[in-house]
């Protein structure tokens, strides 16, 4: 928990920069107060662990969202085309995504991948699995999937292996 | 190379009323409260960037704020209307784990 | 154990300290920026609710009890009003903020500042008022009368 | 005389010379502010034709996504090292973490409610010319 304040900390620090832009000490006095008040009531809702803290593991993460933005290209490409075309030809298909993810947090973050990929969309998350709807059935392959899960969770903290 | 700038801007800006009209479209038009619920959602996307495009044209960093709260309040938004079309009520815990948070 | 709305906890937990910075910086930066005490309340107030959103409404009450909101709309008003009476004390005018200090225009910024804050106390703790009214009411119809 | 024209030859002579730079950022700023509407304007018509609600879910994220973070890169090109830069980097990072968790929760509704989503092969029906 202290580690996960501490680290919550910078990141409204490095926050609060980017916010202000003003380096006067009037107004760094305040940030130092509104921080110590964020953290009061964050302490008073008992979020303080990894989860409302995620930048533990930043450079990981900024490494998996250059390798997704280009995934997020490709996706962007095919789905512009099929929705583009006179005859519209699209098939869509529901399958179970298996997420044997074991922290929330990287589930999380396979979810929301899966959904920032456009032509896939997560529908329903189940214990060991995510339900996902794809908008063309040429996207629906379980060995893409599998290696975003691993990857995602890598970025998070979470080491499941190879990709 | 002022001007063009400001020209191009300006139909950004035009191309994105456009798109949120024919979003509204869906809005009024959709079958299912669901797709109005999408169409809600991403006219505000919409409106954050016609928000950031339109400070950009006018030459006020400030309103980048504006554009940045607009974001976080669509999120609060649709999850509140959601949240109340399921249940009928804003009072349900929808979180199954302990509070504390801690993985289970 | 299933729990469907994961994404939602986690998302939520992300941002709320976020929106709640967000929420003090318009506060404080009144006078460079949009912002003030008024806005800068529904934000503070808005991280609250979607606390109350993901958590449940037990759970928000707990961690900004509603003895607190009751505390807090007083001591907002009394924060403006006093100011206003501080400065009468002093000899100036109500709400005259220049007597609060020796320079007129560090005065006039302490007496903002302290302004600004009773607005924000009162605006964040009536809007969670509202809030934890309208949520505390119970559906009045069935989930097969719609 | 010679000096004369020596002195209206220099101020052209600079004004030949191109800023680079500014080349640069005016063409990156065009180039990605017109892939970001045309996203946005292809999210849209998406959303317009698809058939059924999860299909467009589809095309909303499209224009969440990429349509969305090129218009913002479009402006940062123009901002250049500044406050704004950094305000429209949150403002990406903002639309990127909210977008998809909002789509999912409309979705997850939607499956929850029992709105069955449409399954198979699907082409859009011929236009009737004659009526």
């Amino acid at each position: 928990m202290f580690r996960s304040a501490l680290i919550l900390v910078l990141a409204l620090v490095a926050t609060w920069l980017t916010l202000s832009g003003y380096f006067k000490p009037l107004l760094l006095k305040l940030g130092v107060i509104s921080i110590c008040f964020v953290l009061f009531l964050c302490f008073r809702m008992r979020i303080l662990d990894r989860e409302t803290a995620a930048y533990g593991t930043l450079p990981r993460t900024l490494s998996y969202f250059v390798w997704l933005f280009v995934e997020i290209v490709k996706a962007n490409m095919a789905v512009v085309r099929a929705v583009l075309s006179p005859s519209m030809e699209v098939s869509p298909k529901v399958v179970k995504v298996p997420a044997p993810q074991k922290t929330d947090i990287a589930k999380s973050m396979f979810a929301n991948s899966i959904t920032l990929t456009p032509g896939t969309v997560s529908v329903n998350m189940e214990s060991d699995h995510i339900l996902v709807h794809a908008l063309l059935s040429e996207m629906s392959d379980p060995a893409d999937f599998a290696e975003m899960g691993v990857r995602s969770a890598w970025a998070v903290g979470e080491d499941m292996g190879d990709v | 190379m002022e001007t063009a700038l400001g020209y191009m801007f300006l139909a950004g800006a035009f191309a994105l009323i456009v798109s949120m009209a024919l979003m509204l479209a869906r809005l009024i038009g959709g079958p299912t409260l669901y797709d109005r619920l999408l169409a809600v959602n991403s006219f505000g996307t919409k409106t954050v960037l016609f928000l950031c495009v339109f400070c950009f044209i006018i030459d006020r960093p400030d309103g980048v704020d504006i554009a940045l709260l607009y974001a976080l309040m669509n999120f609060i938004a649709t999850i509140a209307v959601l949240k109340f079309f399921n249940y009928r009520a804003l009072d349900v815990n929808l979180n199954r784990v302990s509070v504390k948070g801690e993985d289970a | 154990m299933h729990d469907p709305h994961v994404l939602l906890r986690v998302i939520s937990k992300f941002l709320i300290p976020i929106i709640a910075l967000f929420a003090l910086y318009v506060q404080f930066h009144g006078d460079y920026g949009p912002g003030g005490g008024f806005q800068a309340g529904v934000i503070l107030a808005a991280s609250v609710i979607l606390y109350a959103l993901i958590f449940g409404l037990d759970a928000a009450k707990k961690a900004f009890p509603p003895s607190w909101v009751r505390i807090g709309m007083t001591i907002g008003v009394l924060l403006y009003g006093g100011t206003g009476v501080v400065t009468w004390l002093l000899g100036g005018e109500y709400l005259n903020y220049s007597v609060l200090a020796h320079e007129a225009s560090h005065g006039q910024h302490y007496g903002i500042l302290a302004v600004e804050l009773g607005v924000l106390v009162t605006v964040t703790t009536v809007m969670i008022a509202i809030f934890y009214a309208f949520g505390s009411r119970q559906p009045e119809t069935d989930e097969r009368d719609w | 005389m010679i000096e004369l024209v020596l002195a209206a030859t220099a101020p052209s002579e600079s004004a030949v010379h191109i800023d680079w730079l500014s080349v640069f950022r005016f063409a990156g700023s065009l180039i990605s502010l017109a892939a970001g509407l045309f996203f946005v304007l292809a999210g849209t018509i998406g959303v317009i034709r698809l058939p059924d609600f999860y299909t467009r879910l589809h095309a909303a994220g499209m224009t969440d996504t990429l349509g969305a973070e090129l218009i913002l890169l479009a402006l940062m090109f123009q901002s250049g090292f500044s406050q704004m830069t950094l305000k429209l980097v949150l403002v990406a990072i903002f639309l990127l973490i909210t977008s998809p968790t909002a789509t999912h929760a409309v979705a997850h509704a939607a499956h929850e409610a029992g709105l069955k989503p449409l399954l198979g092969p699907y082409k859009a029906p011929e236009v009737d010319e004659g009526t």
